[in-house]
């Protein structure tokens, strides 16, 4: 398999071209073929995890040709350690929303013909090393998110669709512009990420600054920060439960992910300047925040929206702590994050597609009638605790650990959101399944086979990541390693650090 | 000396021509002050030694666009319709709009060096711009008979008024 | 030290909870449904018991070792190798270890026994079995973990699986809530925990060991001396005051103790084995572990002490008022586990070790003597529908009333041993404040345990009829447990013995090697020693205790005195105070938590008005733009236009809006462009 | 090269066929009984002209008919897109019902004519030709926005159309004048070589005349605040006509925009740069020009709800990106807002032959029409339009990313971070707007009084050639982005 | 102002012929009244060739341009008046300010 990359970014094209040329008898045949489609994306993926080089931080499984030389775009894909991490949680994440997606009764062929773009999409912003690319990927993903939160979406889906896109749209022509300026003034005009990474130093300090914030924005965005989260609760309470799960899952990951690919490798010097301003104390309001207003929450599903925006400011604070515990730690957080926030988006869709409704103050006592379904979601509740054993825990203790090193207050107040963040689950937990039951839900129907067969695999990954974080830290480490040394051995002109 | 005269002459006839046309009330007066702006305008032509250019203005403006013009005001307004007017609205804002700009021009023409050269002995010019039609400037003059062409293709269609409904 | 002995069997200790516990949630309802419940008894009480054989067959191996080599070490796989975090799956055995293995598997083991009688009735029975399951693995995993971050993650996972018990019947509602209230304030401890962790690894970083493995803290902690920490605080001291501040929530000391009494509301073996025996006393346990640090900071120490003692007065006078048989045992759970902190703080660290074990047993014993009466009572959990129920149900009788004895310390039995020895260690080395605490806890706590044991056994029933007609003795798997824990309440404090009546402490001899670093040498040895010394604090603690029982007896069985004019002669207000508990639990409702929900609510307010708001405003600010640019194209220049003719033009009548898409506008459109645009070239340029 | 009458002739070829077709047509309209087939012989002329133009050699370029026109890669260029648009108008008028109802004869013979306008302010070398071609187009415009002479709205159209038409016109002759004082000559090449020899520029005069010929030309391309005919005008014309104005008309006015403002009025330096008249910033006049109208198009578009009028605006903002490569003063900035205009013609095209193919079957152009489109049956149209507006939003896939790209990349590159800002943050506000007829269309359901929505085979085809070309050159622009460059090129002899 | 009559008197003139047609054109509400400032604007344009023409020395160049103008000011004039025509056909009136069937 020369070409992995492609192949695996490119399957869920095929996919849809086959899908949208399915005669209208066939169109149960659509969610087979995406099945089969993100099944075979998924093999790949652990193929590709399989032969993955741990020793090295150059970019494997290298495809590249030149695309457009008369502005030096290339194809140019490849994964390092960074990526590959997202490169597996997408293929999973994608293999279980589709599953997770068998529910859609309208339009079905439109709707898993999107959920492929969709999947393309991301899986071309892991895997892209050229910036141009990167972008084209990043942006490409929008459209079917707008389509599918806008079209099999809940009541308000319309408001919360447009304001995801133009959330997310705005940020991406920050990145745009901030993409040509690094183009324009780096050492040599180029869009190949590894190239500009390597020539970091050639850009000027307030240039850094300026393109850092930019992309900052756009990146933010997307994972979401601190202010610019507010799509992010409309656009989860509208999406249905697969686009939910994706969009937790993989989509809030690109901004992270984006922020270690461009602007720590490319600007490092203007990282060592901002990060503890930007992503630190972003990333602590970002804990704090959420966590607090997921408190306030009465619709099941925001609370579990602002959960995750509590839960990616880890990933932030991480990152900026500079330490290796940090940011792998971060990383390994982004992992974790997916998977455990698209078990509670799924276990959301459940009770959602039997009760009809999200209110945590009209169900009770679930826990009697739907015992299977109570105890996975108890699970996946401690794990988004971040309970000892199970895999949120490493990656919770890696990034306060190494935060403690670089910000010990911010690492106080983060660490202490982890009481808030029991307080709230468990309400939850009790509210919506505890207590006396309520009798109008007599009849639900425990987890189907289809709802298990999403759950399971995820559970069983939370679980063993929490005893063995090994297989994915060992994917990280090095290219991680390598990444935070350039950016602290680039002298910053000014280190504020908030002791 | 002479020519001053009748250049100031003319200027004045022509500004307050240009002046009637442009402040009065009735639409009437209006078109029959802009004759006599044309008037003016071809006396100027005639003090600039262009005498085709003030025949052509004579002819087309005089004998063609204003008759036009008459005859569509008649036309339109004149049958059946008490108020034959031509209300002006907002005029001190545009009069104040257009005093400035104008003393802006004012200034630039008053500060610029203009392109000058030796004057030409007034000679008829007929010949020399039928040359030029000819020469030089053929292709102008054949587009233009695409453009005469087309506006009277475009004139008759939107102006027929066959039988229907 | 450096070379411990590897073995492999420590895992098996850990591990067989855990297939326990296993099996039960993966296919508990099942087997129960197919074959029955005895099958979950056997799987239940099995694995521990085999766990306890295994911990038995250890512990003598261990006997087989030198002193000093008494550690075994069992590494499974490599953990957390990352960020200088290298920390494996490992479990050591160290003589402490050794104790805490013993006890959690052996009092466990027989309280999983107890439990097979006591739930049998619940539908849910391999619930049950398998929480106790995964509790017990968690607290092996705290207690065997060879590192710290290990050790929190059976921290944590003993406050889950006490969380999950606490919540068992969940139906009812108030359960879940105490719950979830033991989680929650288990979790703020959690928080000091961590960020002693965090701190002790950076600071232990900073001088070039980064190590959270247990042991290797030990070697190279003392590095850490003057190292300035936070806060004003040098390092240790702020890492031990952190830890301990973890311990005051597991272990439930001041002012983290609110949640052990909610707990009670889980059913009776739970609070045996979770809220008296095992998982509390993880703090205490923890902070035995690191004596090493501890003894670095005399202030923590001192910190560690008080509380302690304050804990131990506090809760005991609570204790006096409580009507809930669980409640008394559990506020009394409280006070005994500050004895140990009293104990550990004064330096006396295998006494409070050793209170922890005695506590082990007189305490199950006490609670599932409770829970035998509860049991016969149908569920009835206040003493003062009790009564006499000495006659129905002897053999629980007579082990509460062992266990009783134990808890006042009356020598020769248990407590006596262990609590007489903290209480003259605190005046030995000097805490004499503590030792009045202590010393006035002792009198107060026979003083409650006397009253219970007067109300529920002595005197007339006081019950319905129907039950009265219901009681009796409890059935064997229930009642054997009793009489064995009940022995243990009587001889199970023989293996220390105070000097000043015979030599005899094998228990103390076998910890020493953890209590050996110089430094905490040091501090035990620090105190008097002298035996007259002892005898003449352990008279005057006695005489407490008999004063104690003394007022309990004329007050709850000669009703000579009668306890609320008593109360009354204080105008009922001291009485008020501790009946409800001194509103602790109000007092932290109305500062912390309705604070903290109100504050919720106003950032999701803030959230969705403000911040969202501005997102909506910039989109309607822009729409306005919109309309106004609109509005400009088409109103603004024509309406300028229409101003002084508006009046004029209406005179026909002909009422109409202004110009929109008038000629005239767009004409001023380019014209005012042109002038502006030569305005201010002019301005610029002249 | 300065090539007489005759020898002009050679590279004249597309203008003749164009202006033998006009006569042909009014022939053939008296002859032929089935005025329908004119249609497509209008469509052949207009192709043949295209192939004409495809033939033409590139050669360094020469002055036509004594340095009235100039033929370079840059006419070449436009004319092509001229052509193009042509060809789109034609096609779109022979599937419109509202054009079936006009004088069949006369309507393509003036669009042909209109077209033939448009090469010559492509090509125009000399202010004289630019003035009448220019008002040649206008005259054209006017009759075809008024071609509809029982509809109200389209001889409304043609009135505001034509007086305002004649207000700029007049502006731009007076300011011409000035320039013809101040150097002397109409020839731009003439112009440039006085305005750039060393001496005192009349600074004041120059920018004032260059003002009032903005005017002009301004109205042309429809820049704000020159462009408030357009809405007007859009929605009254007739939809084939609308999108020939919108393209084409718009085309020929940066054409001649462009050749006045760069080889005219400035020169060009080693690097690939431009530079201005000392003294006279009309770049920095142009550079807030662009700036409002992309703002005042964007934003006055929010408002809209009738599709005709929305794209109306929507074309105003377009212009404001295209303007975006012309104020940057580089060869990267022309070569930018060409391969823009190849953009826009494409996807804007496609928008209007939706907005047409809709009002065909449903009489409507308003947005409510388009109601829950995808699920009433017009999945193709929808999905169609949904690409087109995609792409003018600027998303990637489509051409219209590319083309904001390299608009961006100009912009960029040329140090205006200002304008980068200010063209971004447009960007996100068109968005809001281009989605609401998606949001229309997908997102609503139809309320089921709307009427069914049905394509013919030569609308479908031609919706589907501008669809792929819309995605495929998203993805393979290199042919376009070497017209692009290869046309950047002006032809500029001795004086 | 003195002496002989120069450029400048024709361009004053011309400007100030200029300046009354844009006020006509602002201020008129009838269509055939605008057109007349157009007509204005436009002989004042013609006034500025034809005397750079005289001045300049290139003096076909200017007479030409300016025969181009009346010429093409006859087209509009007939277009114009057509359109006029039309509408008044179809509206019976020609105030500018009665066609606002489109607006914003």
């Amino acid at each position: 398999m020369s070409h992995a990359l492609t192949l695996i970014t490119f399957i869920p094209v095929a996919a849809m071209v086959i899908i949208l040329s399915l005669p209208p008898a066939l169109k149960d045949g659509a969610k087979w073929i995406s099945a089969v489609a993100a099944g075979l994306q998924l093999l790949i993926a652990l193929w590709i995890f399989h032969h993955f080089d741990t020793t090295t931080t150059a970019a494997q499984f290298v495809d590249k040709f030149a695309w457009m030389p008369t502005y030096h775009i290339s194809y140019f894909m490849g994964v390092d350690g960074i990526s590959v991490s997202m490169v597996l949680l997408t293929a999973l994440i994608c293999f279980i929303s589709v599953f997770a997606s068998f529910g859609i009764n309208r339009a079905e062929k439109a709707y898993y013909a999107l959920l492929m773009m969709l999947d393309a999409g991301m899986m071309g912003v892991f895997v892209s090393l050229d910036f141009f690319l990167f972008y084209i990927f990043w942006e490409v993903m929008l459209l079917p998110m707008y389509f599918l939160i806008g079209v099999w979406g809940g009541p308000r889906r319309e408001y919360a669709a447009i304001k995801f896109f133009l959330y997310t749209l705005l940020g991406s022509v920050l990145i745009l512009l901030a993409m040509l300026g690094l183009y324009f003034y780096g050492a040599q005009n180029t869009f190949d990420m590894t190239v500009l990474a390597a020539n970091a130093s050639h850009y000027t300090i307030g240039f850094q600054r300026v393109v850092w914030i930019a992309l900052f924005i756009g990146f933010a965005i997307k994972i979401p920060a601190f202010p610019f989260h507010t799509w992010l609760p409309d656009a989860h309470v509208e999406a249905p439960t697969a686009i939910s799960v994706i969009l937790a899952g993989v989509l809030l990951k690109m901004g992270t992910y984006g922020i270690l690919r461009v602007n720590f490798a490319i600007l490092p010097a203007a990282t060592h300047e901002l990060a503890w301003l930007f992503l630190g104390v972003i990333g602590t309001i970002n804990i704090v925040y959420g966590a607090m207003c997921a408190m306030a929450q009465t619709d099941y599903k925001k609370l579990i929206a602002y959960s995750s925006i509590s839960h990616m400011g880890y990933v932030m604070l991480g990152i900026a702590s500079f330490t290796a515990a940090g940011i792998d730690g971060a990383v390994l957080q982004m992992f974790n994050h997916g998977t455990i926030t698209a078990m509670l988006f799924i276990l959301v869709g459940v009770i959602y597609d039997r009760a009809h409704h999200r209110e945590i103050a009209g169900f009770g006592g679930l826990a009697q009638q739907m015992p299977i379904y109570a105890g996975m979601t108890g699970f996946a509740f401690f794990a988004g605790m971040g309970l000892p054993g199970l895999s949120a825990f490493i990656s919770e203790v890696l990034v306060l650990i190494g935060a403690w090193q670089t910000y010990p207050l911010m690492t106080v107040f983060a660490a202490a959101t982890a009481i808030l963040t029991a307080g709230y689950l468990l309400w939850t937990y009790q509210r919506i399944y505890l207590g006396p039951f309520n009798e109008k839900y007599k009849g639900f129907a425990d987890l189907s086979f289809r709802e298990g067969f999403t759950l399971v695999p995820l559970a069983i990954i939370v679980l063993i990541l929490g005893v063995y974080p090994h297989a994915i830290l060992g994917l990280l480490d090095t290219s991680l390693a390598h990444l935070n040394q350039v950016v602290l051995s680039t002298p910053a002109s000014a280190i504020a650090l908030l002791h | 000396m002479l020519q001053s005269v009748i250049f100031y002459a003319l200027a004045a006839g022509t500004i307050a021509s240009a002046a009637a046309v442009a402040f009065s009330r009735n639409i009437v007066y209006s078109t029959f002050a802009l004759l006599g702006a044309f008037m003016g305008v071809v006396g100027i032509y005639i003090l600039l030694a262009a005498d085709f250019v003030a025949m052509v203005q004579l002819l087309v403006y005089v004998g063609g666009i204003l008759v036009l013009t008459i005859f569509a005001v008649m036309l339109t307004q004149g049958i059946g319709d008490v108020t034959i007017s031509n209300r002006a609205v907002g005029s001190v804002p545009a009069l104040v709009t257009v005093a400035i700009a104008g003393a802006v021009m004012l200034y630039a023409i008053a500060h610029t060096r203009w392109h000058q050269a030796a004057l030409h002995a007034a000679a008829p010019t007929t010949y020399g711009i039928g040359n030029a039609f000819l020469g030089d400037y053929v292709l102008p003059f054949e587009v233009a008979s695409l453009v005469l062409l087309a506006a009277l293709i475009g004139a008759i269609v939107i102006s027929r008024h066959e039988a229907r409904e | 030290m450096d070379h411990p002995v590897s073995i492999s069997i420590v895992r098996y200790i850990v591990v067989l909870p855990l297939i326990g516990a296993a099996i039960n949630f993966l296919a508990g309802a099942w087997l129960q449904k197919t074959f029955g419940k005895r099958i979950i008894s056997v799987l239940g009480c099995g694995v521990v018991a085999l766990a306890f054989l295994l911990a038995v067959r250890e512990f003598f191996a261990m006997l087989a070792l030198a002193p000093d080599s008494r550690f075994m070490l069992d590494s499974l796989w490599p953990w957390i190798h990352y960020g200088g975090l290298d920390i494996d799956i490992a479990f050591w055995l160290d003589p402490l270890s050794m104790v805490m293995t013993l006890v959690v598997t052996g009092v466990g083991g027989l309280i999983h026994i107890y439990s097979t009688g006591y739930m049998h009735e619940d539908e849910s029975y391999w619930r049950f079995f398998g929480w106790l399951n995964l509790f017990t693995f968690a607290m092996l995993v705290l207690v065997l973990g060879d590192n710290l971050w290990l050790m929190f993650v059976g921290w944590e996972g003993v406050g889950l699986c006490s969380f999950a018990l606490i919540g068992f019947w969940y139906k009812v509602y108030p359960n879940t809530t105490a719950g979830n209230k033991a989680f929650i304030v288990n979790r703020i401890g959690d928080l000091a925990f961590v960020i002693a962790l965090y701190s002790l690894f950076a600071a232990l970083g900073a001088v070039g060991h980064p190590t959270l493995v247990t042991r290797e803290v030990a070697k190279y902690a003392p590095m850490l001396a003057g190292m300035p920490g936070y806060l004003g605080m040098t390092m240790v001291t702020f890492v031990t005051l952190m830890m301990f501040a973890g311990a005051t929530g597991k272990s439930a000391q001041i002012p983290l103790y609110v949640w052990l009494p909610d707990a009670m509301a889980g059913p009776t073996p739970v609070s045996a084995l979770i809220h008296a025996a095992t998982m509390v006393t993880a703090g205490v346990y923890m902070v035995a572990r690191m004596n090493f640090m501890f003894v670095m900071a005399p202030a923590t120490m001192t910190v560690v002490a008080v509380v302690g003692g304050l804990t131990a007065l506090f809760a005991a006078t609570i204790g006096i008022a409580q009507n809930d048989i669980k409640k008394v045992l559990a506020y009394s759970t409280v006070s005994q586990l500050g004895y140990m902190f009293a104990g550990l703080g004064v330096g006396a660290f295998t006494a409070g070790v050793f209170h922890l074990m005695t506590h082990a047993f007189f305490k199950a014993c006490l609670f599932l003597g409770a829970g035998s009466v509860i049991h016969s009572m149908g569920g009835e959990q206040d003493m003062r529908k009790m009564g006499g129920l000495r006659h129905h149900m002897p053999i629980t009788f007579a082990t509460f009333l062992a266990a009783t004895l134990a808890i006042s310390g009356v020598p020769p039995f248990a407590g006596f041993m262990s609590k007489d020895e903290i209480i003259w260690q605190a005046f030995a080395h000097g805490h004499t404040v503590v030792w009045g605490m202590l010393m006035v806890g002792a009198g107060i706590t026979v003083f409650y345990m006397f009253r219970q044991v007067y109300m529920t056994f002595f005197g007339d029933f006081r019950g319905t009829h129907e039950q009265e007609h219901h009681l009796h003795e409890s059935p064997p798997s229930i009642a054997y447990v009793l009489v064995v824990l009940g022995l243990l309440s009587v001889f199970g404090g023989l293996v220390k013995i105070p000097d000043f009546i015979a030599t005899f402490k094998p228990f103390e001899t076998f910890l020493e090697p953890v209590f050996s670093s110089p430094l905490t040498r040091q501090v035990v040895e620090s105190g008097i020693h002298s035996r007259g010394t002892e005898a003449a604090l352990g008279f005057v603690t006695f005489t407490m205790v008999v004063l104690g029982w003394l007022v309990a007896d004329l007050m709850y069985r000669q009703k000579t005195i009668d306890p609320e004019r008593f109360s009354a002669a204080f105008g009922g207000v001291p009485y008020n105070w501790v009946l409800n508990k001194y509103f602790v639990d109000e007092f932290y409702d109305f500062t912390v938590v309705r604070p903290y929900l109100a504050m919720t609510r106003a950032l999701a307010w803030f959230d969705l008005h403000v911040i969202d708001g501005v997102v909506n405003l910039v989109a309607t600010v822009t729409v306005l733009v919109a309309w106004l640019s609109g509005l400009f194209d088409s109103y603004v220049v024509d309406g300028l236009v229409n101003a002084a003719s508006l009046v004029t033009l209406d005179v026909g009548g002909r009422l109409r809006k202004l110009q929109t898409g008038s000629i005239n506008g767009y004409l001023y459109g380019i014209l005012a462009a042109v002038m502006v645009i030569l305005l201010v070239r002019a301005m610029l340029r002249v | 090269m300065d090539l007489g009458n005759y020898a002009s002739l050679a590279h004249f070829g597309p203008e003749l066929v164009l202006g033998g077709g006009i006569l042909l047509l009014v022939i053939l309209d008296l002859l032929m009984a089935d005025k329908r087939r004119l249609g497509d012989i209008a469509l052949l002329i207009a192709v043949v002209a295209l192939l004409l133009i495809a033939m033409e050699p590139v050669t360094p370029g020469a002055w036509l008919f004594h340095r009235m026109l100039v033929f370079d890669s840059f006419a070449i260029f436009f004319r092509a897109l001229i052509a193009l648009a042509a060809i789109v108008a034609i096609w779109m008028s022979i599937g419109s019902e509202e054009v079936l109802g006009c004088d069949q004869g006369e309507y393509y013979a003036i669009l042909l004519a209109s077209t033939f306008a448009m090469f010559l302010m492509a090509e125009s070398a000399n202010l004289l030709m630019a003035y009448l071609a220019l008002e040649f187009v206008s005259l054209t415009s006017y009759i075809l926005t008024g071609f509809l002479r029982h509809n109200r709205r389209s001889l409304e159209a043609a009135l505001k159309y034509l007086i305002y038409g004649g207000v700029a016109s007049g502006t731009m002759i007076y300011g011409m004048s000035w320039i013809f004082g101040i150097t002397g000559s109409l020839d731009f090449t003439v112009i440039n070589h006085a305005l750039t020899t060393p001496g005192a520029l009349p600074v004041l005069a120059v920018f004032i005349s260059l003002v009032l010929i903005l005017a002009g030309m301004g109205y042309k391309v429809a820049s704000v605040p020159f462009h408030m005919w357009a809405p007007d005008v859009y929605q009254g014309a007739p939809i084939p006509i609308t999108t020939f104005l919108a393209i084409g008309s718009k085309a020929a006015g940066f054409a001649l925009l462009t050749r006045f403002f760069f080889p005219a009025l400035s020169s060009l330096t080693a690097a690939g740069n431009w530079q201005a008249l000392k003294g006279v910033d009309w770049p920095e006049l142009l550079l807030f020009i662009c700036m409002i109208t992309m703002t005042l198009g964007n934003l006055a578009a929010l408002q809209q709800s009738n599709m005709k009028r929305l794209l109306a605006y929507s074309s105003i903002a377009q212009a404001g990106y295209a303007l975006m490569g012309f104020v940057v003063l580089s060869n990267d900035g022309i070569r930018a807002m060409l391969f823009y205009l190849f953009a826009y013609y494409v996807m804007d095209a496609g928008a209007f032959l939706v907005v047409m193919i809709v009002a065909n079957s449903t009489g409507r152009e308003d947005i409510d029409a388009y109601r829950g489109l995808a699920w009433r049956g017009g999945i193709v149209p929808a999905v169609a339009l949904t690409i087109f507006l995609f792409s003018l939003t600027g998303i990637p896939l489509t051409i219209g990313f590319i083309g904001k790209f390299y608009l961006f990349a100009a912009v960029i590159r040329g140090r205006f971070y200002l304008l980068a800002i200010v063209g971004v943050l447009n960007s996100v506000v068109s968005l809001y707007y281009y989605m609401r007829p998606i949001k229309t269309m997908f997102l609503d359901t139809p309320n089921g009084d709307e009427g069914a929505v049905t394509v013919d085979f030569w609308n479908y085809g031609l919706m589907g050639v501008l669809a792929c070309a819309t995605i495929v050159l998203g993805l393979y622009w290199a042919p376009v982005l070497a017209f692009a460059t290869r046309s950047m090129h002006f032809f500029t002899g001795p004086v | 102002m003195s002496g002989a009559v120069g450029l400048d008197h024709y361009l004053v003139l011309s400007l100030i012929i200029f300046t009354l047609g844009m006020f006509t054109v602002l201020t008129r509400r009838n269509a055939i009244g605008i057109l007349m400032g157009v007509e204005l604007i436009l002989n004042s344009a013609n006034i500025n060739y034809l005397a750079f023409a005289y001045y300049g020395g290139a003096r076909y160049d200017g007479q030409i341009f300016a025969i181009f103008v009346i010429m093409l000011a006859a087209a509009e004039a007939v277009i114009g008046l057509a359109v006029v025509l039309a509408i008044y056909q179809n509206f019976r009136t020609i105030d500018v300010g009665a066609t606002e069937n489109l607006s914003g």
